[in-house]
């Protein structure tokens, strides 16, 4: 037990005692218990940063490697085990740090709420499986924690599970990852059946000395089918519905899972798996990153909930990170996953304190029509909340990819990866850039909607304005934490300070990754880096274009909106993207109604049909068989053939009765011809 | 002509006429008659083959004694019925002693 | 001691029936109706302290077991010795965990059956001589016993479901005892042409498996080896049950009492599958290489069959044995994976069958248990109210609804028993799942991969009644209900407990399985080959 | 010569049973059975069976034709002969005897009897003697013994009441 497994299990292990400890002790000692919860996860972070901290120590080789057997059955063991090289490390740091985050910012926003502690240890037990994903040796391991994300996030989503929407979105929630986990456990099994094995370095080195050479075809199915779990648990294109709907859940609970971590496993596990995604699944990666990333980022234009906006952002910026990794650009998708696990929990966060602040003026005036999400009802917050209004811009510069914010170096380098890719694949290909530096505009374009929209301009409700006020410290500490945790020096200090540089301690800790399953990445080096320039260029003229038109439509009003959606809605655009693409319609029409329908005909046609109607024919039949052998017996055998005999006998029997006539010559007569017959019988033998 | 063959088909015509004695003639005493025709009839095959069948010793005639005082014994309890049943019905005619008619 | 112990363990229940009906006559002198006061305390402690007893017992059994995958605790007696018959008992890796279930699950039923009114001696005694059967049948190793006990189990299963049970009682229980009766009628013939084709004429399963290769027939055309084993099949797959044969397991549930629906669902399901891997198995290894396949594809059917009725039921128990029917074809695809080239797929197959066996027990009781809970509060267990209920104004709507408030602890183990049984990981319900799938997926590809569809549906039905019985507006329906008292949760928490080690540490149940059942795939893969079909 | 005589008693026999059974007199086929009683004697002699042709003679024709005659005195009053037999089934009867006779005829002339060579006894008397109370001593007692109970039985029922 080396003190460095030592503290791998206590990061895993603190917060299900969290967990633990809320659920039976928690509702005992009430609100003090969120200061177990807080030490723990204290605790946790140290620990992380301790991990992060080598890095820069020891460069270089995995700082952790051990795996013990779960179980096993003769020669089908199964072991878990942690790995830890420079990549977990830092994911652990980034999971480590928003949850203790949101753990602070939770104390207030979830203040007066009945079962608060048993939120605290929903948190708690969503963070170890987070972690538990993290450091997970194996891909059965990640596919256990996997699952048991997917659950604490069912229990978070449908935390007031009074409402009825929260209780759906989070079934919704937990059914769609379901089918990701599904195809991603059909992956595994693949993989194991090919390679005997779960663990993930042991498979990357199996695929790298020729285990898949004949059956290439086998290996890109068994990756997109381990994808299809990031496709669930990322919200990606297909399985994407689930997020926005997760919006039911507490507000820091978004920003922890829908924002910044569980989301981003997917995201983390393609990474893991990258070593062996064969160019073809690579590609298919790619093509679901930009769709996602680009319908999200349309469907985003039109949101005026501001929950939904920033879910709809977050999934199109899943969107790049896949297609990052699509493309190549392992670093960048997985720098980019980091950068934005900060500001978009900042982002969620702030809108989290709007949100408080306006359900407490709501309160106050006690009318409980409105809601307090919706951005129509807000305006002019600017001068009420400054701090929650401060750190929300920076967050917004960064995700919109403005130099000087952590947002432009990784975006960048997306941007510049998809370049490459098309310089090197043309055709087609060239969806993928259109779908990068589109969904760039989009995303700089809602953002400073959402900022004008809510922060500047007259309030829209005079009543409300009054009330509002700036969140307590507990709140406002995490924003600014975060918002300068998005500013681009924090990832670049030793080496440069140029903003348009985004060499630093990341880029050297996190290397360019390397594929053992054909893909040849000097070449797509090569390639990115001939981009980098063109790249940089065209994402600085979108992202200035995308505030540009926000500035243009929201702050000064030059163009009226109403008149303009009107128009476009002609085309029915408008409809089009506020109404989500009519996905969610579709997929109620398509899939959920007629299973539903199904499944109703399947238990008619197995009760009324096979059981009563074929099962209980049987019945019915042997009783009529049986009532039919009872009748037959009694009057067939009984009377006909049974008393026949009797009455035949006594038929015969008064015919020869006459024959006794007294007469006894006629007797020997008889016998004489009696004695006859049996002489000429006998002779005739 | 002194052979068995002769004996044995006189001995069956004797056979065959007492037979028809007995079933044709109503008189109890002809039916009598009829029966010890049957009987010299066996008789005449017991001595003849006596004779002709090789056999050391007279077993044959020693039956054939036995049969005639077997004859004697029987024709006396025969007519000492058909008395009686002249004296119960006046009549030897065997048809009216039909009580055992079913 | 122990070379008597499991005879003890099958009589020990039989001894409590038995001291009860005696005991009844002294007790009861005077009382009018023996249902309430003193004797009914009286047959219920006796039951209590039997089957606790046993339950000891097979807890001693299960630590003095040690795993080497032989035969021990043996006992040989004769017993009808013109045919050969023997009094033949033993336990292995195969049923010493099925013992344990027994055991458990009766003495569970015995607990949860306190406030049982209609003639509690009738009641108790009737569980404690189906406890009896049933151990019989995991412990004996002569067909012939194996026979006797699997016989013996219908009748107290037929009065328990048609005396104590709902509405349409007697018509589940004639229908229940009917099939399972068809059932073991063709076991009979099998086990007789069995029998007379081995060739010391005897019954003992262990000697059949060196005499059973030797039978060549051909009947009425046919190879007299297939008709058996699919006789065999048949009888076994009404019990497990297998999709054509399974409509009376909904109906057997929905009507019986909760403890014997417990019982029901965690013992006597197994009972199929269990036949199957001690007789159908070891005896005619080459007709499981014939019919692997077949098996593979009736698991699937069952999984997803059972998974759409279960999602369609509106009445909860309903919903629930559907759900066994679903998960029982985990354990067929397990089993057909013994046929696999990879020893890691066959052993993950296999294993994982038996240990889906003992974990459905597990979670089918504990969700029996819960249903039966809601059902003393509230006497209905509908999600939604049928149309034709008979207040119309309930027809149709909502049953319960946001119970998840007023019941907190109750709504906590009916998620975490929802949860085992929708395979979450670190519940017991996951391993074995994954290991049958595993196995499956060795030799089946695409059949594992249309049955892995089940994991979808079975977490559909579940999170759907949950939600709309836990979660959501609470309905005004049903306001005061007390949440579950301490006898409740005496039956739920060892069971809760249960599933919980074994999801988190399966290595307990698969050390004792698996050298067993690894012994019995090497049996079958190189009996299959002497008998030439391999 | 010997062949001449054996013809005319056996003509003698048959034609005397023929008319026993025939006759419609009563009185008349008594007689004829005289005459075939005496036939048969006849042929006893010619089958060298001495003693049996004289006790057919003594017993037969002297004690039970005695009797027959007595029987058809006593039975008719009436002195009318047998009345004419009512031809109810006698072509039956007929018919049936003589199928009979037929077939026992032919059995005795085709089956091939086991015939040895006739020995030639003077005279059979001492040696019948012998025979009755040595090998037949057992039916010799039976028959004394049935003749006695023919005897009270007949007395019996013959006894005025």
């Amino acid at each position: 037990m080396t003190p460095t497994l030592m503290f791998a299990l206590a990061i895993l292990f603190l917060p299900l005692l969290s967990f633990a400890f809320q659920i039976f002790f928690g509702s005992k000692i009430g609100r003090a218990a969120h200061w177990f919860s807080l030490a723990a996860l204290g605790v946790t972070l140290s620990l992380a940063l301790s991990f992060f901290a080598n890095i820069f120590i020891t460069p270089g080789y995995a700082l952790l490697d051990v795996s013990a057997v779960w179980f096993s059955s003769g020669s089908f063991t199964v072991e878990l085990g942690i790995y830890i090289d420079n990549i977990a490390a830092v994911m652990l740091v980034v999971v480590s740090t928003i949850s203790f985050l949101v753990h602070i910012y939770s104390t207030e926003y979830m203040r007066g709420d009945p079962r608060y502690t048993r939120y605290f240890g929903y948190l708690g037990l969503f963070t170890f499986s987070m972690n538990g994903i993290v450091l997970a040796n194996s891909l059965l391991m990640m596919y256990v924690f996997w699952e048991l994300v997917g659950i604490s996030s069912y229990l978070l989503i449908g935390f007031w599970f009074e409402k009825q929407s929260a209780a759906s979105a989070g079934m919704k929630a937990f059914l769609t990852n379901r089918v990701g986990d599904i195809g991603m456990f059909i992956g595994i099994l693949l993989l194991f059946m090919q390679l005997g094995t779960f663990n993930i370095q042991a498979i990357a080195e199996q695929v790298e000395f020729g285990a898949f050479d004949g059956t290439g075809l086998l290996l890109t199915i068994a990756g997109i089918m381990v994808f299809m779990g990031a496709i669930g648990k990322s919200a990606q294109f297909p399985l994407h519905i689930w997020l926005p709907d997760a919006m039911e859940g507490p507000t820091p609970v978004s920003a922890l899972i829908h924002a910044a971590t569980m989301v981003a496993a997917g995201v983390y596990m393609t990474v893991r798996i990258f070593a062996f995604l064969t160019p073809a699944a690579l590609e298919f990666v790619a093509v679901i990153g930009g769709i996602t990333a680009l319908m999200a980022a349309i469907i985003a234009i039109t949101q005026v909930d501001i929950k939904r906006v920033l879910a709809y952002s977050t999934v199109s910026q899943l969107g790049y990170m896949v297609m990052a990794l699509g493309v190549g650009a392992f670093q960048a998708g997985f720098f980019h996953l980091t950068t934005h696990a900060m500001f978009k929990a900042c982002l969620f966060l702030a809108s989290g304190s709007v949100i408080h602040s306006m359900h407490h003026a709501l309160h106050k005036i006690d009318d409980h029509s409105t809601d307090p999400q919706d951005m129509r009802n807000m305006g002019g917050l600017r001068k009420k909340m400054p701090i929650t209004y401060i750190s929300m811009v920076v967050a917004s510069l960064s995700i919109s990819g403005i130099p000087f914010f952590t947002g432009f170096l990784s975006k960048d380098a997306i941007l510049a990866g998809t370049l490459a890719y098309y310089h090197l694949h043309h055709g087609w290909t060239i969806f993928l850039p259109i779908s990068g530096f589109g969904a760039a505009i989009i995303t700089a374009f809602y953002m400073f909607r959402l900022i004008f929209m809510t922060f500047h301009g007259e309030p829209a409700r005079k009543d409300i304005h009054e009330h509002l006020h700036e969140t307590p410290g507990a709140m406002t500490t995490p924003l600014i934490i975060l918002s300068v945790l998005s500013l681009a020096f924090v990832f670049t200090i030793p080496s440069t300070v140029n903003p348009f540089n985004s060499q630093g301690w990341f880029t050297s800790a996190i290397h360019t990754g390397e594929n053992f399953a054909g893909l040849d990445m000097e070449v797509v080096g090569e390639a990115l880096h001939h981009a980098h320039e063109p790249a940089m260029m065209i994402s600085l003229t979108v992202a200035a274009l995308g505030i540009l038109a926000a500035l243009l439509f929201y702050l000064f009003k030059v163009v009226d909106v109403e008149k303009l959606t009107r128009r476009v809605n002609k085309l029915g655009l408008y409809n089009l993207s506020f109404h989500k693409f009519y996905i969610d319609e579709i997929y109620d029409a398509v899939l959920y109604r007629p299973f539903f329908w199904y499944t109703k005909v399947v238990a008619k046609f197995d009760w009324e049909l096979y059981d009563q109607k074929f099962i209980d024919w049987w019945g019915w039949l042997t009783l009529k068989i049986s009532d039919w052998s009872g009748y037959s017996d009694y009057t067939w055998l009984d009377q006909k053939v049974v008393d026949g005999f009797g009455k035949a006998t006594r038929y015969f029997g008064k015919e020869l009765r006459l024959s006794q006539s007294g007469v006894i010559q006629n007797y020997i007569l008889g016998g004489v011809i009696g004695i006859l017959s049996i002489f000429i019988l006998f002779q005739a033998f | 002509m002194d052979n068995l063959h002769s004996y044995l088909i006189i001995s069956s015509i004797l056979f065959s006429l007492g037979l028809f004695g007995v079933m044709t003639r109503r008189n109890g005493v002809a039916v009598l008659m009829g029966i010890e025709l049957i009987l010299n009839a066996a008789n005449l095959n017991f001595v003849a083959f006596n004779r002709f069948g090789g056999m050391a010793e007279l077993d044959g005639q020693v039956f054939g004694i036995f049969i005639i005082v077997l004859a004697a014994a029987e024709a006396a309890v025969a007519l000492a019925i058909i008395i009686n049943l002249f004296k119960n019905h006046e009549t030897v005619n065997i048809d009216s002693a039909d009580q055992m008619k079913g | 001691m122990s070379s008597h112990i499991l005879s003890l363990l099958i009589f020990i229940p039989a001894a409590g029936a038995l001291l009860m009906l005696i005991g009844h006559r002294f007790i009861s002198g005077n009382e009018a109706s023996e249902d309430s006061g003193k004797t009914a305390d009286f047959h219920k402690w006796i039951a209590a302290v039997f089957t606790g007893f046993q339950l000891l017992l097979s807890v001693w059994l299960w630590l003095s077991y040690v795993p080497n995958g032989g035969i021990q605790f043996q006992e040989h007696h004769a017993w009808i010795q013109s045919f050969n018959i023997e009094y033949f008992l033993g336990v292995d890796g195969l049923s010493l965990p099925l013992i344990v279930l027994t055991a458990l699950l009766s003495f569970i039923g015995v607990v949860s059956s306190w406030n049982i009114k209609k003639s509690v001696l009738g009641y108790f005694s009737l569980l404690l001589l189906l406890d009896t059967a049933m151990m019989g049948v995991f412990c004996s190793l002569d067909f012939f016993l194996f026979y006797v006990f699997w016989e013996l189990m219908l009748l107290p299963m037929y009065f328990l479901i048609g005396i104590w049970g709902g509405p349409q009682r007697m018509y589940a229980a004639i229908k229940f005892f009917l099939y399972t009766l068809l059932g073991s009628v063709l076991m009979l013939l099998a086990m007789l042409a069995l029998y007379f084709y081995t060739e010391p004429h005897s019954f003992n399963l262990i000697a059949m498996i060196q005499s059973g290769a030797a039978i060549r027939d051909t009947f009425w055309g046919m190879d007299i080896r297939m008709l058996i084993f699919v006789a065999l099949f048949i009888g076994f797959a009404i019990k497990v049950p297998i999709v054509p044969f399974h409509t009376w397991l909904p109906l057997a549930h929905v009507e019986a009492p909760t403890a014997v629906s417990v019982i029901l669902a965690g013992v006597l399901l197994k009972m199929g599958t269990y036949g199957l891997l001690r007789i159908n198995y070891p005896l005619l290894p080459d007709q499981v290489y014939i019919f692997a396949w077949s098996i593979a594809l009736l698991g699937v059917i069952n999984i997803i069959w059972g998974a759409l009725n279960a999602i369609a039921q509106i009445d909860l128990k309903k919903m629930v044995a559907y759900s066994s029917v679903s998960h029982m074809g985990y354990v067929l695809l397990g089993m057909a994976a013994v046929v696999s080239t990879s020893a890691a797929g066959s052993q993950a197959g296999i294993n994982g069958a038996v240990m889906q066996m003992f974990n459905h027990g597990t979670i089918t009781a504990m969700l029996f248990l819960l249903v039966g809970v809601i059902y003393e509060k509230v006497h209905h267990r509908y999600i939604f109210f049928p149309k034709d209920y008979k207040d119309p104004e309930l027809a149709g709507k909502l049953a319960f609804g946001g119970l998840a408030g007023q019941l907190p602890i109750y709504s906590g183990f009916v998620a975490l028993a929802f949860f085992a049984g929708l395979g979450l990981p670190a519940l017991s319900g996951f391993i074995s799942e994954a290991m049958c799938f595993i196995g499956g997926f060795s030799v089946f590809r695409t059949l594992t991969i249309i049955g892995t569809l089940g994991i979808l549906l079975n977490a559909i039905y579940f999170l759907r009644s949950y939600m709309h019985i836990f979660l959501g507006p609470v309905s005004n329906a049903y306001k005061g209900l007390k949440d579950m008292n301490g006898r409740e949760l005496l039956t739920i928490v060892p069971l809760a407990i249960i599933v919980i080690a074994l999801g988190v540490y399966p290595k307990l149940m698969l050390d004792v399985i698996s050298p067993t059942m690894n012994s019995l795939i090497k049996l079958v893969q190189s009996m299959a080959m002497m008998v030439g079909i391999n | 010569m010997a062949e001449v005589a054996f013809i005319i008693i056996a003509a003698i026999t048959l034609a005397s049973a023929f008319f026993v059974v025939f006759s419609s007199n009563l009185m008349y086929s008594g007689v004829a059975l005289f005459f075939t009683l005496f036939g048969v004697a006849g042929l006893y002699v010619f089958l060298y069976a001495d003693f049996l042709a004289a006790t057919q003679i003594m017993v037969y024709v002297g004690g039970i034709m005695v009797l027959i005659l007595f029987g058809i005195m006593l039975t008719n009053k009436i002195a009318s002969t047998d009345l004419r037999q009512a031809n109810r089934g006698r072509f039956m009867a007929g018919l049936s005897a003589f199928i009979l006779f037929l077939l026992i005829s032919a059995i005795a002339v085709t089956t091939q009897w086991h015939t040895g060579s006739p020995q030639f006894l003077d005279t059979t008397v001492a040696k019948l003697g012998m025979m009755i109370l040595y090998q037949y001593l057992l039916p010799f007692e039976v028959a004394s013994i049935l003749l006695l109970a023919a005897l009270i039985g007949a007395a019996l029922l013959s006894r005025k009441k």
